[in-house]
């Protein structure tokens, strides 16, 4: 079981770092997603420090998902995923394994990232901490999910698109309890409660989601 | 458990609105090599895909030791090797590195020597430090068949493994099969090439309207 | 009448509701009916075409 | 318990599936006709609202239909992936659109009420938002069905996308809830509550009937469209083969 | 000339038809990522009509630049990339018939859009007819512009975000411009200016980009 | 213009740090045929990709008619078809779609019925209406291949034209080659099977260390 996970895991950093590019390309597409509100929106910065939290959740959101179509694509394409598939261990462990390498390459780097892009909004102290705390629950959930929106949309003509429409709305709890606690610690209330949530959601998506994923690639790849 | 066997039960596959073989039935011992003929479409790559499990059938039963693979996919899986049109291998890795993965999936205890001998088996020696992906198309070949050397598995079915390679390769090849089926193993394949099978029991199965010319 | 028409000043959205449910019904009932149709044209052919080449 | 493994079959579902279409079809005019007269000419101008409250005679029974629809469907779907039912997943897909089309009659007619009402085309209230949501989740469905070409690996595909989404529903639900009360005051809700307790008992009954008339509605349509569903996935088999021969002669 | 373009046109335009829900996807991915960014930062009404005019921007970017990796990458790898360059006919007019369905395709229905979404969060008039005039400037500008980061990413794993890596710096001048514009009519103010050089930069770029990103395909197919 | 004739002068291609060949030289007339032989990686491959522009050479000239090729790689395009590896097909049209396509932009008009002739002539009559990703890997092949009838390009590259053809498939093909070069036209080939070539004026060429067997 776990040599399996660690082989998983080991081949895909390895591949991740045969182009040491792709861990890079990410976390810069994070900065500069956020970095154009201000351009659009205008440099008032009492606006931006209200705007914070959620652009750069939404800026994560949409790193992680743009790396998605990445996870299970190049496999397909080149028939290592039809060779994964017959190999004697359940296809659910290695979609974890897998999840686990995508979050280790795009999820991680955004939360170590996150704290200097808080601050070039004006986030202080205790909401750096909350923004970085609610992203490290929260990238493991959409790295989850989005396997799944993944798998159902491989070898599709226009996966990339399609695959955010699939994942987006099942995002948002993530989105609105991760901005919501960030927003929650800036007004002086408490953020137990969404944190608590979050945990939950990751719980939950850490059981069921390899499974769905699992059962998804099973249809695609016939 | 002494001898190995598979059962195909009546099997049917429909692709869109086509129906490509139905009611089939064969079975297959320890020791022989079935080739599968057929024109081209006629549902060769559909049967053999369907066998390994990837591909689900419209009816009947495919059976491992008289259950169903189904039921026991990771145990079948372990006795397995199935190497299709696709090379299944990572371009940006190493023909080594590649070689190496899916011996650790397998979950059999492979040793760097095992690997390096298999690869120079098959004529790779002087290129196993670059990444498959500036191999010419026979080499790619040559590093995708290598796994048959390290995986022990008794069912091979392999989708025209003949391709790409030189006359060298495919008498080398030819010799490896040769060589599983003597030991008792099992080999299911498909070629369009005249290649001279002669292994252990030799049995062949046409597919598609037209008749064995 | 036509005071009853403007439904005392909110005409437009009232109607604009109902137009809009009512259009997207037929049409959605229309789009069943022609994709049924050319389902039984298509099949029918199909079908035909099958069976004389197998008695032709 | 028989009879209902009996009209599993495509086969024998067919022909009933086009006398029930038939049926709820005409159930469902008569009852819009009733409907349609209650909500212009029985019911009495809202003493609040004027004659705008009349919206909420499409509105709230496109509204409750979206979700309702999207239930059936992933209960469809469920059932198609447990038993491997080819019937099912048909109808888990032909209800997809009908659904997606009540949930953007409800977000339209919503629009159209909230102007009047409320001064503005749309707030990002909690219902508002979730409504967008499934809007979201039906496109999904749709558009993933679509895209793969094989039509049993589409139906298989979409099914287990309905399942993932049913899960999600509830959890969007309650987060987008929370989220608002968060941060706004309630002034929408007091409207609604106005409402509410306004409802006097024909405007209940008019309710009703428009639900019911929706409700056979959309049971008449998918009815209709799984038929073409069925004779294009099983066009190879027998039946099919006499039906279409005897449907040109 | 004007026949090999209507000829590439109408392929890409058949092959995104062949699957309509190609176009409705960037569609949809516009309109949910708009709708995040409420969930994100909350449901205030100024402050979000403050923002409009540089979400409903930023939106259009990243739509029309995460289909952008489908626009050369599907014809690279099943083999009709080279065979195009073998085509008896400047591969910058072949280059340039691909971004004209590119834009067909993903950008002319966001500009279509874009009303419908800028009322959700409160603008009005003469905004809104901006919001669309500066979307239709703009969006070819993006196509155009993408189409060289694609090209020149091609056969790069990871090319998803790295293309964004390349493209969102150059794609700056036309944002600011673009949500300034709007701005600036907003707080009643002339939009001549911006307007003006947004045209300017459209007619840079038609001249120059597809000559760019044929030379960035010789590159690449290489 | 009366004859076409190809010039290879003096050429030399690396790949990483692998010189391939090296003052290559040789000349192609019209009517005949190239068959170009070598073991896996010898560089076959890579000569005929330089030979259609595809890969930049290190070291010497390709002239057509007297000129380079690089000064007029419009008009040498319009008189060369390569086939390759891979199959250059959209695997969303269908077979019918992906031919009408080439056929426009090769600039010559050609008429439906010479296409369905073509796609007939390859024995695809009954999947003329199937997009090309479900077709099985022979009739993909067949369906690249169907280019040849209609396109009137004066070279043919063909690198391993006759995998996952069935036997029937290989006489067409090389009935079709036949042709060709009958007419006046030139092939370049390669192919690791054993198949019977005498066409027109045929010339071998050996890549690699190994000598001919
Ligand atoms: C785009 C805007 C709107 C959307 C998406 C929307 C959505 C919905 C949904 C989903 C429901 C069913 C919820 C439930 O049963 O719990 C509903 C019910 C209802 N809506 Fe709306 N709505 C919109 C605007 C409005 C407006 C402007 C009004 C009135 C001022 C209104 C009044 C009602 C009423 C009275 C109900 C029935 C409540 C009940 O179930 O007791 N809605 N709407
Ligand atoms: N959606 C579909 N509709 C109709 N026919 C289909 C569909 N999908 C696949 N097919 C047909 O199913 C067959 C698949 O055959 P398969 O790939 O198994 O052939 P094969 O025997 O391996 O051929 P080859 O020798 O060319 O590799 C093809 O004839 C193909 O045209
Ligand atoms: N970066 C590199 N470093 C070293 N060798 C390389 C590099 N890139 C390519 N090569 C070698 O160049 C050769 C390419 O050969 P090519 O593909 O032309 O062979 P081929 O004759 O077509 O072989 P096949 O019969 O297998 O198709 C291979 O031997 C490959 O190993
Ligand atoms: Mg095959
Ligand atoms: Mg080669």
């Amino acid at each position: 079981m776990l040599s399996t996970l660690r082989c998983i895991v080991m081949r895909d950093l390895t591949l991740a770092m045969r182009h040491r590019s792709d861990v890079l390309t990410t976390v810069f597409f994070f900065i500069i997603v956020v970095s154009l509100f201000p351009l659009g929106v205008g440099p008032d910065a009492a606006l931006l420090k209200e705007m914070a939290a959620g652009v750069v959740w939404v800026a994560a959101l949409l790193a992680s998902m743009l790396s998605l179509t990445r996870l299970f694509a190049d496999d397909y394409n080149d028939g290592t995923l039809e060779q994964l598939m017959l190999v004697p261990q359940p296809l659910s462990l290695i979609v974890l394994g897998k999840v686990l390498a995508h979050w280790i390459i795009s999820g991680l780097p955004l939360v170590l990232m996150s704290p200097l892009l808080g601050l070039q909004f004006g986030l202080e102290g205790d909401e750096l901490i909350m923004l970085m705390v609610t992203l490290l629950i929260g990238t493991p959930v959409l790295s989850l999910l989005g396997a799944i929106g993944a798998a159902l949309t491989l070898g599709l003509r226009g996966g990339g698109v399609l695959v955010s429409l699939l994942v987006l709305p099942l995002y948002i709890p993530v989105l609105i309890f991760g901005a919501g606690a960030v927003t929650a610690s800036a007004a002086g209330m408490g953020a137990d409660g969404h944190l608590s949530l979050m945990g939950a959601i990751l719980l939950l998506a850490l059981v069921l989601a390899p499974w769905a994923s699992a059962a998804a690639l099973r249809i695609s790849v016939e | 458990m002494d001898k190995a066997l598979l059962e195909i039960k009546e099997l049917e596959c429909v692709r869109g609105d086509k129906q490509l073989f139905s009611a089939l039935s064969f079975s297959l011992e320890a020791g022989s090599l079935l080739h599968v003929h057929g024109p081209n479409g006629s549902g060769k790559t559909t049967l053999l895909r369907a066998i390994a499990g990837l591909v689900l059938p419209e009816n009947g039963e495919i059976c491992w030791n008289g259950e169903s693979t189904e039921q026991q996919q990771d145990d079948f899986n372990r006795e397995l090797l199935y190497l299709g049109h696709h090379y299944g291998l990572k371009f940006e890795l190493t023909g080594y590195e590649n070689l190496k993965v899916f011996a650790n999936l397998s979950g059999s205890d492979i040793s760097e020597q095992e690997v390096e001998a298999a690869l120079t088996r098959f004529g790779l020696a002087h290129c196993v430090e670059l990444s498959v992906k500036v191999l010419s198309q026979g080499q790619k070949r040559r590093v995708a068949l290598a796994r048959l050397l390290l995986q022990r598995a008794k069912l091979w079915i392999l989708d025209e493994p003949f391709v790409a390679l030189d006359t060298a390769a495919v008498a080398l090849l030819l010799g490896v099969i040769k060589g599983h089926v003597a030991a008792g193993g099992m080999v299911i394949l498909t070629t369009h090439q005249e290649v001279a099978m002669d292994a252990g029991q030799l049995q062949h199965l046409y597919l598609g309207e037209t008749e064995p010319r | 009448m036509s005071e009853w028409f403007a439904m005392g000043g909110h005409g437009l959205y009232i109607w604009g509701s109902y137009f809009v449910t009512a259009l997207f019904m037929v049409v959605e009932v229309v789009l069943v009916m022609r994709r049924r149709r050319s389902v039984v044209l298509r099949l029918g052919r199909m079908i035909r075409m099958k069976d004389s080449e197998v008695s032709g | 318990m028989f009879n209902l493994f009996k009209y599993s079959s495509p086969a024998s579902f067919y022909p009933l599936a086009g006398r029930l279409a038939v049926g709820f079809g005409i159930a469902s005019a008569i009852l819009l006709v009733i409907g349609l007269y209650m909500s212009f000419f029985v019911a009495p101008t809202d003493y609040k609202q004027g004659e705008g409250y009349r919206i909420m005679f499409i509105h709230v029974p496109a509204a409750w239909m979206s979700m309702w629809i999207y239930v059936v469907m992933a209960c469809f779907a469920a059932a198609g992936m447990i038993w491997n039912t080819r019937l099912s997943s048909m109808m888990a897909s032909s209800l997809a659109p009908t659904g997606a089309m009540f949930t953007f009659i409800a977000l339209w007619t919503g629009a159209l009420w909230g102007k009047p009402m409320w001064g503005a085309w749309w707030v990002w209230d909690a219902r508002l938002t979730s409504e967008l949501i499934l809007l979201f989740l039906y496109v999904g469905f749709m558009a993933l069905e679509s895209a793969i070409d094989d039509p049993r690996r589409a139906a298989r595909a979409s099914g287990l996308l309905a399942l993932v989404g049913v899960i999600n529903v509830p959890i969007i639900y309650y987060s987008v809830q929370w989220w608002n009360t968060l941060h706004q005051g309630s002034s929408i809700k007091v409207v609604d509550g106005g409402i509410e307790s306004s409802m006097s008992e024909i405007m209940l009954w008019t309710l009703l009937v428009m639900t019911f008339a929706c409700w056979f509605y959309a049971v008449a349509v998918s009815l209709s469209r799984v038929r073409s569903t069925i004779l294009e996935r099983e066009s190879g088999t027998a039946w099919v083969k006499t039906l279409l021969k005897g449907e040109q002669a």
